[in-house]
């Protein structure tokens, strides 16, 4: 048991119950619509999912601080708007030069947001409430309330979505979707791998704590803006790519189902606790439901009220059996046990200067 | 409350809200001859009275601690239910009254979560948010329906009582009613103590799961009324009505000077934000700025209303300890 | 002798304002490797401040912070703690979602960029090996017990190369036991040659533990000696400024009629099978261990978390007891060990947290509250209980301790009960309101209350009951009484070594 | 004839041009033609081009117009997307006497002075029953993708196609419609339903909305049924052109909605400068368009409208004739 407890943590348990409810999901879809189980279908639902995959990878940074980025909407609009007005008017951009035009667009949103939690003081909500309407009428203001369209680009853009990064008999991965799965597992192995990443829970967990030990808690929430206007600047282009047609409208309400799919993933509102998996799993939930329901006989309209209470299942069982987990997994059998022996001999204060971390 | 800090804090920045409004109506008063003519005075209230209604009660909601995301959504769906039954021939004062005990339901149904089950009143109202809207479109799909009864739809004329709408007077009279409740009464004072540390209310014998409990029953049965308001003001209604209103209503709130920390707030910095988002609103209007500007101009200044005093307290060099430091410094006095 | 070696570290001409209060008033402190140097203070006398500049948490007004006798400034925790100053809170600072060996190694700096999680492991079970104490390093740190928190940050402020470590009132949550270990602890870390700054209210500690002791008073300097050369009444005096007679005194109650009656409470996992009576005008004291139950009992006598079985008779009815609320209305207070978090509402004024209970009493014309009611009932408990302030309209939070503890006892006595438990009324607050805490609670017992007395501070239990319950590990392990009642035979109770368990009377 | 009403350069009237949604090009195109009618009129006063974002609900039309009578505006243009939420607004503007011109979108018959209608309702219906008729001579299902659910044009023309269907079994029997769904003229929602529509398997997606239609064609090659599922509608030659070169549109047909928006001015210009009162049998010059009359609107009880017209067709064999040069821009 104690090994189990040792290498298997709640979040993981959770996680893994999330793929359990997708697969049920699939499931029970694939006796209700022909010809579900299809490539076809893969691909609907991964190019759904993929954008909000990656909004989603930027939101749980930021929440696993304590905070929420709620622009993040507004900067996808703006950034899709911005890079598609560039590569209008300049059709022989490099596309990789457009992408990180894009990401640092985002990154300056980011910046702005993140000053102000940080450094300013402001609650989050607040902030990015405020960030959420001005980035939007900025939009309105920039593009004079014009909209870029398909034409005026060049074809690569168009048909981005529909290209392939492999294809492995049937199954084809699409470099979007690729790029998306990329993001999920770098900044997964952010959070576990660098000491960024553990500063994140730190900070989440016990902002407090994390002033008296002396993290950076202002710089690390900051950067943690940053990344997420970044990581909105990429699915800005990915919106572009995907919808063609950008108008002042882009990217409304985007924020809800981000926030949505990082709460269904089990990444803690409060912060501290929470995977890039999980959010990646929340956002395919979501996805699925979303392509899933449209294309069934019953009827498309009854998907938000699903989703919604899909949330408060989520939050109810977070709260419910999540903490018993927790609880049970922190029970005695690990406790502190004094060796009293020991003690007596001096304790040597000098250890090795290289301590946990080693150099890449 | 009746704190001497408090209020000399709450003074300054309701002083702070209440120059606006002076700057905003000289500014508005320049931009147009007609600004002060009744007409566009009520109607500047006319327009977003459902989203002030609400606001009142999302005041109680937020100084207690809590929040309620699912207003707007609420909003939709009571106005939706009644257009769904109104449809299938219920008379419509049937409609009214079983639209608005659904709206009583859900916020047992909100409140249990929170007050009960002690989840966190933004996740479970996110979800409501989303779930609330999902039912409204099961309802009306894409439909849009209309054609009440024309008492119906006077309700929500300007000329329903004198010059003013059902709206302006369900407004004023949940003002003073809210006002006084808040700031007079035992069930005002807890909910300031809760928001402030529900633990030593609890301990202190105070009924906090029933505070929390009437206040989400009052912000859902309050959001029903004000969806049923707008229904009788634009004649018709779509599922998706009153959707995204929640920011609006919230950033009326915390502008009014309510910590979203909760704890801290008056009704009156509330009602001047109102009067100051307004305005400002009709101005730009008369400005002739576009809707996203105007909201970009809110925004701004939701995010002014904190950023100003954090400097203030900056410049005065009051260091604090970590971010849960208070605006005011403690001082001891012994 | 100590003062022929070298000073880590000098504090000289330390002063910091705040608004109106100087909370620090040109005060001096030196340092030497290899001595636990104690800090006393009445509450308010600027302990904490000090501490939080020399952490970089606050930045000084003025004077100057001199290491190895070059002067330093220090504008946030990760620069103190490259100067090999860390310190340890009352509260312990754990990140409860992190794992035991992360807690230990989070501000770790510029040692690479990739976590190396073996490695991590292996060194945090060194750290803690050295420390004699085996905590599973990879567990989160959720739901660890406070010493084994406070264990932990000893380990992290060892991983940092510590030449200064502060200790503000490490000791206020620990039992007995924990507290010898942690001294254990201190005095090898001492003997390494590292400074410690040791703070505590709790006098014996300090004379057991320090090598030397400086006293502040009201944020100034008033007396740095050797641990040898002060005693309790010096010291006493430098802190308060004048001398004090015994600070227990106990009048012996006239007991009256049975209030409360207990038999076989049992709250699963927390306590089980306690049975006590309680009669008017007499004090029943609690002793234990810290996380001996007793707060849990408490809370179950007052309806926070009812208990799952057993009896509780009131007043000779049986009553289930459910909520907080109807637990006042029966006439009984609870006076919370956590005053900041349970006791008040810190943003408040005085006045509404002392009618909170009764609020429902001080509603006029159409239910709205009586301002002016309210406020007379502030200022005769502000007279009665002496709580030192202006106005009666101030912010609970900008009273010292001992004036909220007086605050909460006024809002609980306001409720006229007949039944009053107090838990850890006294901890954290210094003498002076100690000793007025003490006065008051003899007077209530004289008046025919009666009172429940939960204590980890055993002198006090000892000189403040009529009886003694002890506890421990959520078993009721006897009522003493009388002669009985006497440190070792408490002690030994709490410890787990007494006898089988003795109902009196 | 001697009573054409011709408009006097040179007055001062304030107008207002109230799309439906900001950002959508068509209704920027309009504007254009007003601000070349605003020109060549030599209007001193203001021409305000105002509205709200897209994504905004049947109201939001309300508080420009309110704001509008409140500035004391000579003229509101409106193509209405509230269905009769926005009547008591323009009835307040009409009381304090303001001409109400509706234009693409009309309001109601109250609460306008007058509708410039860009072709006729019924003819609507005719065109795209046409199209669809000769994208399935065999026969067929088809879907709409419509803009919202409140937008009164929009509505008409579906009821029109729906009348033209029913009321010609023998030449269309065949075509099913078998679905309406609203995209609110946003290209996500648009997208998304258009996908639903080609999962429900319909053979051609009619969107009498130029965002409908655009990202109708963008789902329909991104799903690699090019061909396969015909999408055809309402569409601007600009957007439409790659789409149809890759054969992942069809026919569409439009109006020039420059020239929509040149109408529509003039005849508010001659309103509000008293030259005429809007009533039917008035008859006046607009410019460059000619002359117009207006009339009784025989798609909407008591309407009065202004009949521009004609439509063009735009259909893949003769793309070489309406290709547009993207350079020119
Ligand atoms: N952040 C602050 N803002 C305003 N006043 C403060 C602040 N921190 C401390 N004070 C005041 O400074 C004085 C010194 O407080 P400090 O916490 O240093 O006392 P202490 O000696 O640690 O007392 P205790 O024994 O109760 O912990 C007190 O009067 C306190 O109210
Ligand atoms: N390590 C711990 N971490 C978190 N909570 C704890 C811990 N130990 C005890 N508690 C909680 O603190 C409260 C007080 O504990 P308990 O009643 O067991 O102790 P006690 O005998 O009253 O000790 P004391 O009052 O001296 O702290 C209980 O609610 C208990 O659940
Ligand atoms: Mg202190
Ligand atoms: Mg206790």
């Amino acid at each position: 048991m104690n090994t189990i407890k040792r290498y298997l943590r709640p979040e993981q348990i959770r996680e893994l119950s999330l793929i359990v409810i997708i697969v049920i999901a699939l499931l029970i879809f694939g006796t209700q619509i022909n010809n579900y189980f299809s490539i076809r279908t893969f691909n609907r639902i991964s190019a759904s999912v993929m954008i909000i995959t990656v909004l989603a990878v930027g939101q749980t940074l930021v929440v696993l601080t304590r905070n929420i980025d709620l622009s993040v909407g507004s900067i996808v609009g703006l950034t899709a708007y911005v890079a598609g007005d560039i590569i209008s008017k300049n059709n022989d951009l490099d596309p990789l030069l457009l992408v990180l035009i894009a990401m640092g667009i985002g990154a300056g949103f980011g910046i702005v947001n993140g000053l102000l939690v940080a450094y300013g003081n402001i609650p989050a909500v607040i902030v990015t409430l405020g960030t959420l309407a001005i980035y939007r009428g900025l939009l309105v203001e920039i593009s004079n309330a014009q909209s870029i369209l398909v034409s005026n680009m060049p074809d690569w853009v168009g048909d981005l979505p529909r290209v392939n990064l492999l294809t492995i008999g049937d199954f084809e991965l699409r470099v979007l979707v690729a790029i998306a799965i990329a993001t999920v597992i770098l900044f997964q192995l952010m959070l576990t791998y660098l000491p960024y990443g553990r500063r994140l829970y730190a900070i989440g967990s016990n902002p407090e704590a994390a002033h008296v030990a002396g993290l950076p808690a202002r710089r690390i929430v900051f950067i943690a803006y940053i990344l997420s206007g970044a990581l909105a600047g990429l699915a800005g282009f990915m919106f572009l790519a995907r919808f063609g047609t950008i108008t002042v409208g882009a990217g409304v309400g985007l924020e809800l189902q981000v926030v949505a799919a990082v709460v269904v993933g089990g990444v803690n509102i409060f912060g501290g606790t929470g995977t890039m998996i999980g959010a990646m799993l929340g956002s395919v939930l979501i996805g699925t439901l979303e392509q899933s329901l449209i294309r069934m006989n019953i009827n498309e309209f009854w998907k938000d009220a699903l989703l919604g209470l899909f949330i408060l299942l989520a939050i109810v069982s977070d709260a419910l059996i999540l903490n018993r987990l927790r609880d049970l997994w922190t029970s005695d059998e690990m406790e502190l046990r004094v060796d009293s022996e020991k003690t007596q001999a001096p304790v040597s204060i000098e250890h090795k200067e290289t301590g946990h971390v080693a150099k890449p | 409350m009746l704190q001497n800090r408090d209020w000399s804090w709450l003074k300054t920045w309701e002083a702070f809200l209440a120059l606006i409004l002076v700057i905003v109506i000289i500014v508005n008063s320049q931009l147009s001859e007609f600004f002060f003519g009744t007409d566009n005075l009520i109607n500047v209230f006319q327009l977003s009275i459902e989203k002030v209604i609400v606001a009142i009660i999302m005041t109680l909601i937020i100084i207690n601690g809590e929040i309620d995301l699912s207003v707007a959504s609420m909003m939709g769906f009571a106005a939706s239910l009644f257009a769904w039954l109104f449809e299938r021939g219920v008379a419509p004062e049937l409609a009214i009254l079983i639209t608005m005990i659904v709206g009583v339901v859900i916020g047992l149904f909100n409140g249990v979560w929170v007050a009960y089950f002690g989840l966190p009143s933004l996740a479970v109202t996110l979800a409501g948010l989303v779930g609330y809207r999902g039912a409204a479109r099961i309802l009306l799909e894409d439909r849009s329906v209309g054609d009440f009864p024309a008492w119906f739809d006077s309700l929500g004329q300007p000329d329903w009582l004198g010059p003013f709408s059902a709206g302006i007077v369900v407004f004023a009279i949940l003002f003073v009613i809210f006002a006084v409740i808040l700031h007079y009464s035992a069930f005002g004072r807890y909910v300031y103590i809760i928001g402030n540390s529900r633990d030593a209310a609890r301990y202190a014998g105070v009924r906090v799961r029933q505070v929390k409990m009437i206040l989400f029953v009052l912000s859902a049965t309050i959001s029903s009324l004000a969806g049923l308001l707008i229904a009788s003001r634009l004649g018709s209604v779509r599922a998706n009505q009153a959707e995204g209103f929640e920011l609006d209503i919230i950033t009326i709130v915390l502008l009014g000077g309510v910590s979203i920390f909760g704890g801290r707030g008056t009704i009156i910095g509330v009602g001047l934000s109102i009067l100051v988002v307004l305005n400002l609103r009709n101005g730009m209007g008369l400005a002739n700025y576009g809707g996203n500007i105007q909201t970009s101009v809110v925004g701004t200044l939701l995010i002014l209303s904190v950023l100003i005093p954090n400097m203030a307290q900056y410049l005065q060099r009051f260091e604090g300890f970590g971010r849960k430091q208070k605006l005011s410094p403690s001082s001891s006095s012994d | 002798m100590t003062d022929e070696r070298k000073p880590i570290l000098t504090i000289n001409g330390m002063s910091k304002r705040f608004g109106a209060t100087q909370a620090l008033d040109k005060v001096s402190l030196t340092l030497y490797p290899g001595e636990v140097h104690a800090l006393l203070g009445e509450n308010g006398a600027g302990k904490s401040t000090l501490i939080k500049i020399m952490t970089g948490i606050y930045q000084p007004d003025e004077g100057q912070m001199l290491l190895d006798g070059k002067p330093i400034e220090i504008h946030n925790t990760a620069q103190a703690q490259s100067h090999g100053i860390a310190a340890i809170y009352q509260e312990p600072m754990i990140f409860p979602d992190l794992n035991v060996a992360e807690n230990i190694f989070i501000s770790h700096q510029g040692r690479g960029a990739i976590v190396n999680w073996g490695k991590m492991y292996r060194d945090a079970e060194d750290i803690l090996a050295k420390l004699g104490v085996h905590i599973d390093v990879r567990r989160q740190a959720r739901g660890l017990t406070l010493a084994a928190q406070q264990t932990v940050e000893i380990a992290k402020a060892l991983s940092l190369k510590t030449r200064v470590l502060i200790m503000d009132e490490p000791t206020a949550s620990l039992s007995a036991h924990e507290v010898a270990q942690l001294f254990r602890l201190v005095r090898n870390l001492r003997d390494q040659g590292v400074a410690i700054l040791f703070i505590s209210h709790r006098l014996e500690e300090v004379f057991e533990i320090s090598d030397r002791i400086t006293i502040f008073r009201d944020g100034q300097f008033v007396s740095s000696n050797l641990a040898s050369d002060v005693t309790t009444q010096s010291a006493i005096h430098d802190m308060v400024g004048r001398d004090m007679e015994s600070f227990f005194v106990k009048d012996k109650a006239k007991r009256g009629e049975l209030l409360l009656s207990v038999r076989g409470l049992t709250k699963y996992g927390k306590f089980s099978d306690i049975s006590f009576d309680v009669y008017h005008g007499e004090v029943l004291g609690f002793a234990g261990l810290v996380g001996a139950g007793r707060t849990d009992v408490a809370l179950a006598l007052f309806g926070i978390e009812p208990a799952d079985e057993g009896q509780i008779i009131f007043d000779g009815e049986p009553i289930t007891m459910t909520s907080p609320a109807q637990a006042t209305d029966l006439g009984i207070a609870y006076v919370p060990e956590d005053r900041r978090e349970h006791g008040l509402v810190l943003p408040m004024s005085i006045a509404s947290n002392i009618t909170l209970p009764i609020l429902k009493k001080y509603l006029g014309r159409f239910g709205l509250v009586n301002y002016t009611a309210e406020h007379e009932t502030a200022e005769a408990y502000r007279k009665r209980l002496s709580i030192r302030t202006n106005s009666v309209d101030v912010q609970a939070n900008d009273l010292s301790g001992g004036n909220q503890q007086k605050v909460v006892l006024s809002k609980w006595l306001n409720t006229n009960p007949r039944l009053l438990i107090l838990d850890e009324p006294t901890r954290g607050i210094d003498v002076g309101a100690k000793a007025e805490v003490h006065s008051i609670v003899n007077q209530l017992a004289q008046d025919g209350l009666g009172i429940i007395l939960i204590s980890s501070d055993l002198p006090e239990v000892l000189a403040m009951s009529d009886r003694v319950l002890v506890m421990r590990e959520g078993q009721q392990m006897g009522i003493f009484e009388g002669d009985e009642i006497d440190q070792e035979v408490i002690m030994t109770a709490a410890m787990g070594q007494a006898e089988q368990t003795r109902m009196s009377s | 004839q001697d009573d054409v009403v011709v408009a006097e350069p040179g007055q001062e009237v304030d107008m207002v041009l109230l799309p439906k949604f900001l950002g959508i090009l068509v209704f920027d195109q309009a504007h254009e033609g007003a601000l070349e009618a605003h020109e060549e009129l030599e209007n001193p006063g203001t021409l305000e081009f105002v509205g709200p974002g897209p994504g905004e609900g049947a109201d939001a039309q309300i508080p420009f117009i309110t704001s509008a009578v409140t500035q004391g505006v000579d003229a509101i243009m409106i193509s209405n997307n509230g269905g009769e939420v926005v009547e008591p607004a323009t009835i307040e503007a009409l009381e304090a006497g303001i001409p109400v011109v509706s234009w693409d979108s009309p309001v109601t018959a109250e609460g306008e002075t007058v509708f410039i209608a860009q072709v006729d309702f019924d003819e609507t219906g005719q065109v795209m029953a046409d199209m669809a008729l000769k994208l399935l001579p065999d026969g067929g299902t088809m879907a709409i993708l419509s803009a919202t659910p409140d937008a009164t044009n929009q509505n008409e023309w579906i009821e029109a196609l729906q009348a033209v269907l029913a009321d010609d079994p023998e030449t269309y029997g065949d075509i099913e419609l078998v679905d309406i769904v609203y995209g609110n003229d946003q290209s996500e929602d648009s997208y998304n339903e258009a996908l639903g529509l080609i999962d429900q398997g319909v053979d051609l997606i009619m969107a009498p909305t130029t965002v409908g239609i655009a990202a109708a064609a963008k789902a329909v090659q991104d799903e690699g049924l090019c061909g396969e599922v015909l999408v055809s509608g309402l569409g601007l030659p600009a957007e439409m052109q790659g789409f149809v070169e890759d054969g992942c549109a069809q026919d569409f047909a439009l109006w020039s909605f420059v020239d929509l928006g040149y109408l529509t001015y003039y005849t508010a210009y001659l309103l509000a400068t008293d030259a005429i009162e809007g009533e039917v049998g008035e008859t006046f010059e607009a410019g460059r368009m000619g002359v117009y009359t207006i009339e009784e609107d025989p798609t909407r009880e008591d309407g009065k409208r202004v009949l521009m017209g004609p439509f063009s067709i735009f259909s893949p064999e003769d793309i070489d004739n309406w290709r547009v040069e993207l350079d020119e821009e």
